[in-house]
């Protein structure tokens, strides 16, 4: 056969709830059942709650650099929900807050987090995530080897979801993680974030292919793109790719279609590389005004619910807020603490006197006693 | 002559040689319409074009590689990595091939290329926002290393990389981008690579350091009594370095003190410090002593402070020095 | 539309002339002529000359690691022959010998390269070829930057040819490589050379997929596969991806399917890791064998011709390895003069004393004259 | 007891490691089948499992970053780099993941895990098989560095690093892998991270080195003069390095000479000195000296041996250094 075709593939869309909140119930067969949509919903606007207070924070100097989960809320709450807790290991990039809260992070930690302070990724015992991860596509492979991990000890109903924005697919370790798992045939679940966006980069100059879906062919993954904004279609893409992971069937990519309707973080303004009609299009997307329609059109959700909601989402967020500012400063030497297990001597001599220099570390060396005494002496 | 920030020296630099060289061209992750998210190519992009002002995608390997590329095919490329602890991606690069490929062919294929890479902490930015780096490129043989401190030799060295046939990697130290302004001459001018800068005279100790580093060795040598007097020299060039300036600084004064961000263990401070002990041995009345970085993973902000080698730990050095 | 396709692939695989030298006529329209194949017969019997003398010289000591081409020569003769010398650039690997000998390489520079000096890739000017690269995966993407600057130059009528095997698309450089050149629309061909092992390591373990031509897919990258040992279908895969190239269709990608017939390289062992039954197999598919066949048949080569080739052979690559060796040795401070462009003074220093020790770069400190004089009077 | 070469007593050390503690996962490049390119890993594979020592992908920042999941979920990874010179493209994952984990996270997740890379020069191998990247890694906070060069000293080091809960690099000195065979126990023992080895003692002067140079200076030492001696310290733990011996050694012989086949500039060498002068300096009679590897790229083999800091070149430093 001189000339033939060696392989096809193809990437399927996926959207259950529409834009009006419209639901194919077929489609939705087996997916969320009405508490689920309130409870994600409800999640939803807690986090949302929390972007607009952490924005405040940052404008009134009390907290530093802040990147803001607006709008993409719906991907991390679907997602999250389709994973079992305390079995699966969830591996984040840092724009997925609400999946992290429904897997046992405090939320006073992220605010603590990007207050500066790595406590806030110093998660409390069997709250299975690692810390979000600043420098950008390159913490997939974690996800790849945990997962391996898994396969290797033959844990049961466990599996990894990996969290990741459009641009982390153009690093080198995108693909590394990607080749990995499917060699390995691991438990990972690859899901991206595709907000169209990163930083000022669209899409379209982030990659030549008409989707992210479709780099998952490469290494012949199962993939599918869904509708990002849309719980039902996240929730359902998730809950068949765990399925398929702790089946023993490997890893799966999932490409969530959505918007970040806010500035990429409270460092940046996306008024100078974003044309506003954009956003103003996305806003109607908004997939807590999707799921609010859905919830009022089958009747389990009514404008006193949404108060009520709103009021309880402002104290919990107050409340979280409150806790992230009371807790202790660290201690000054905090950051030797945990370099090691064991501090090597030498640190800990760095550590004790807060000092490189020679004299500074052996004060011994011009006959002083302490550090603190050969200041006030020579000053 | 115009009153510039860092920052705005670098801009304007820049402007100038996009005008002046066809030949160069210019990547990264949103140094485009964006600017730059320190805005350092602000408005370059809309005068010169979006072929040699070019937004990538987020690849640091892939900016630093095309680059290569680039400059093998004759271009002068001038990459920019958002922050120095994204160089991680484009460390392979960068140090395996950039730094190699004028020595494995023999002079035959060369790599022109000047890598811009904002520097340093102090800015109260997240994890991997406030590394310094230089000492393992200065490692690296192959790659020259220049961290300026203020705008006018921002300028000056930075037409010299740019010029340089061989890659430079270009620091700029973001926690003094904008903190000061001064006059910067319009017309093109170089300042050679390898010449440190005599900031101040003096007597009874040396003190070198770099980047903004220096501002704080300002600070601590402010605060010193009247009498005592301190030689200041900024490095400027941190492969290759100026041994010589040091080592007749030293010679002269017995005493110094080095100072700068990154670690250290391995760190710049300690080439500098083994060199001065031998050239100087005979003169040297008292070890030199280092006021760097901890060995430890540079902390998030709120730590940031208590890491850096500010100004009081900088006088502390100096006085226990001279005290010895 | 909640559920629908949004993206279709597939790989098409091309084989002109088959593994018992029958020719496909229709497909092999406009490609090569009988004079071009019995040149490229030539290069390729050459070059397995030059593996041969090769190995022999390192098996006599003669010589360090060598990477045979054996069996793969195909892929080399017919995509060089497609690629215009002088105008493109090719970017190599290490297992592409004749490619860069028809791109204007000098043959004994390669030995010389082998025999672990650095000028074995100080090419003559005018030879558009980067030096073989010994990091695998690594080199792709300079391939990408110097068909970017052809772009931007608006240099008329010129592409870059690369080469890597089918071990290198693992690593992350591929991907970046890949992934800039096809966002950047730049004229650039990526061959990969896959002959199913990368050192012990078959290909089915080096990555999920089925074929290696699907990576390109991740891309929206023009892909196809072809029988890698048919210098047709090689040479017709190459000419279309650089007419696509120049008339800035962007890149395109090659796989061409092949079998190393040898070791890795003359320092690994083969018979470790490998069935003598695929090898066997291989070797009937040999790309020298079938070409043969196919000249025989058309009446352009016969015996004698062949007894003469390989007489002429011999003598070339005797020549070269003389060349090669005759090289005056390099002066011992050699790798120092090409550090930079201007050396430092203190790297002058190093290299006029050979020493590193202050006193050895300043003698004067101990009162000697001269680096050699110290040793004689010390030692 | 065995009698083994240094590549014998890594394989039967990992042999013990794997049947000692199944959380023991091995990972690289064509260690399975093939044993590994040094065959370092012979025959662990039929022994263990092909899912214990995995032949992974070429791609070493997977092999790298997998090796560090693995190691957060429990598992003790030891990852195989086939050379020295391919850390580049697993750098990031080694020094901004690996090394930073556990001060990241306050200690929530670790990586326990061993990257086993062979290391330095003199074997005739091709271009990037023949580096020293050692002090880049001391200068990264947050990983172990070892390098021991006899198989005594390998079994036990290897063994503390596989023991150890934090990432080590465990650099092979594959120049020395075959060259002499010495007693193995055969029983598990470690030696104690961070602690050099004083080879043999003196009164003249000091050499600290380690790796393959160790037996250059000892070919050096056994051509000097009767009377001079020589106290010759094998420092095999790069970071935390066993600053306490170096200075007590020095303190007593006054004279002190460093040898490596890293570049000289910012190498452990320059470390050593500047700590040297810190600690000792009312002590020294003469500067530091570092017999170094140059400034420059290795070259490939035909002139690799006049880059290495091979047994003439110590000698010489030793000899200059004892006539100051
Ligand atoms: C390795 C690395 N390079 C660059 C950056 C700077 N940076 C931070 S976020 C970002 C864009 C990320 O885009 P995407 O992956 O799409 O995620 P999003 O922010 O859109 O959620 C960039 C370039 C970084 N943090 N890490
Ligand atoms: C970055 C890097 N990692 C590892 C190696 C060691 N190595 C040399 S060749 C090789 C296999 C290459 O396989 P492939 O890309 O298929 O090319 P082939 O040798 O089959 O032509 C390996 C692992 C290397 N040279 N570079
Ligand atoms: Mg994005
Ligand atoms: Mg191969």
């Amino acid at each position: 056969m001189p000339h033939h075709t060696v392989f096809e593939a193809k990437i399927e869309h996926l959207q259950i709830l529409d834009e009006t909140g419209n639901l194919d119930k077929k489609l939705a067969k087996d997916t969320l059942n009405d508490d689920q949509v309130v409870y994600l919903y409800e999640q939803m606007r807690i986090c949302r709650a929390l972007d607009d207070i952490a924005f405040k924070l940052q404008r009134s100097g009390r907290m530093g650099t802040y990147p803001q989960n607006k709008g993409q809320e719906a991907n991390a709450v679907g997602s999250a929900l389709a994973m079992v807790k305390g079995n699966d290991w969830i591996v984040p990039s840092y724009r997925e807050n609400a999946a992290l809260f429904m897997h046992g992070m405090p939320m006073h930690m992220v605010i603590q987090y990007w207050m500066g302070d790595e406590r806030g990724s110093q998660f409390p015992d069997g709250v299975n995530i690692t810390p979000l991860s600043v420098p950008i596509g390159t913490h997939m492979l974690h996800a790849t080897g945990i997962a391996w991990a898994m396969k290797q000890r033959k844990v049961k109903d466990a599996a990894v979801i990996t969290y990741f924005g459009d641009g982390a697919t153009s690093e080198g370790d995108f693909h590394n993680a990607m080749n990995f798992a499917s060699v390995m045939q691991v438990p990972t679940i690859f899901y991206c974030q595709n907000n169209s966006w990163a930083i000022s980069l669209p899409r379209e100059q982030q990659m030549n292919s008409a989707t992210v879906a479709q780099k998952a062919i490469a290494y012949d993954m199962p993939t599918i793109r869904v509708d990002g904004n849309d719980i039902f279609a996240v929730y359902k893409a998730t809950q068949d790719a765990r399925k398929r992971a702790i089946e023993g069937g490997g890893p799966s990519f999932i490409e969530g279609v959505t918007y970040r309707l806010a500035d990429h973080t409270t460092a940046d303004d996306a008024s100078r590389y974003r044309d506003p009609k954009e956003v103003e299009a996305w806003a109607e997307r908004d997939p807590l005004i999707r799921t609010r329609m859905y919830m009022e059109s089958v009747g389990v959700w009514d404008d006193k619910k949404q108060e009520e909601l709103e009021t309880r989402a402002e104290t919990i967020v107050k409340e979280v807020i409150n806790t992230a500012i009371s807790v202790p400063e660290p201690d000054k030497a905090d950051f030797f603490n945990y370099m090691f297990a064991e501090i090597p001597e030498d640190l800990k001599k760095q550590r004790d006197t807060m000092r490189t220099t020679s004299i500074g570390r052996n004060p011994s060396q011009i006959g002083l006693k302490a550090p603190a005494q050969a200041v006030a002496q020579n000053a | 002559m115009a009153v510039q920030t860092l920052v705005g020296a670098i801009t304007s630099t820049l402007d100038q040689a996009l005008a002046a060289d066809k030949d160069i061209i210019m990547l990264g992750e949103d140094i485009g319409l964006n600017g730059g998210v320190f805005r350092a190519t602000d408005g370059l992009q809309a005068k010169h074009g979006k072929d040699r002002v070019v937004d990538t995608p987020l690849d640091e390997s892939g900016i630093m590689g095309t680059a290569i590329g680039l400059a093998i095919a004759g271009m002068k490329s001038i990459p920019e990595i958002q922050f120095e602890g994204f160089l991680g991606p484009a460390y392979d690069q960068l140090v395996n091939h950039a730094a190699r490929m004028r020595t494995r062919t023999r002079g035959a294929v060369t790599v022109p290329m000047t890598v811009r890479v904002p520097v340093g902490g102090g800015i109260h930015a997240p994890e991997l926002h406030s590394d310094s780096p230089e000492s393992i490129y200065a490692h690296s043989p192959g790659v020259k290393v220049l961290m300026p401190c203020t705008p006018y030799d921002a300028k000056g060295l930075l037409n010299s990389a740019i010029k340089d046939p061989d890659p430079v990697i270009f620091f700029e130290p973001k926690r003094v981008y904008r903190t000061f302004k001064e006059e910067v001459p319009d017309e093109y001018y170089e300042i050679p690579i390898g010449k440190a800068k005599v900031v101040s005279e003096g007597e009874d100790l040396t003190v070198v350091t770099w980047g903004a580093t220096m501002f704080q060795a300002l600070e601590a040598i402010d605060s010193l009594p009247e009498d005592v007097s301190v030689e200041l020299i900024d490095l400027r060039s941190i492969y290759p370095f100026d041994m010589d300036t040091i080592a007749e600084s030293v010679s002269k004064t017995g005493r110094c003190v080095i100072a700068h961000e990154a670690p250290l263990t391995c760190g710049m401070g300690a080439e500098i410090a083994a060199r001065v002990m031998e050239e100087c041995f005979l003169n040297l009345e008292a070890p030199v002593q280092r006021v760097a970085g901890f060995d430890t993973i540079m902390p998030y902000y709120k730590l940031e402070n208590e890491y850096l080698p500010e100004a009081p730990r900088i006088l502390q050095g100096i006085t226990e020095c001279l005290a010895y």
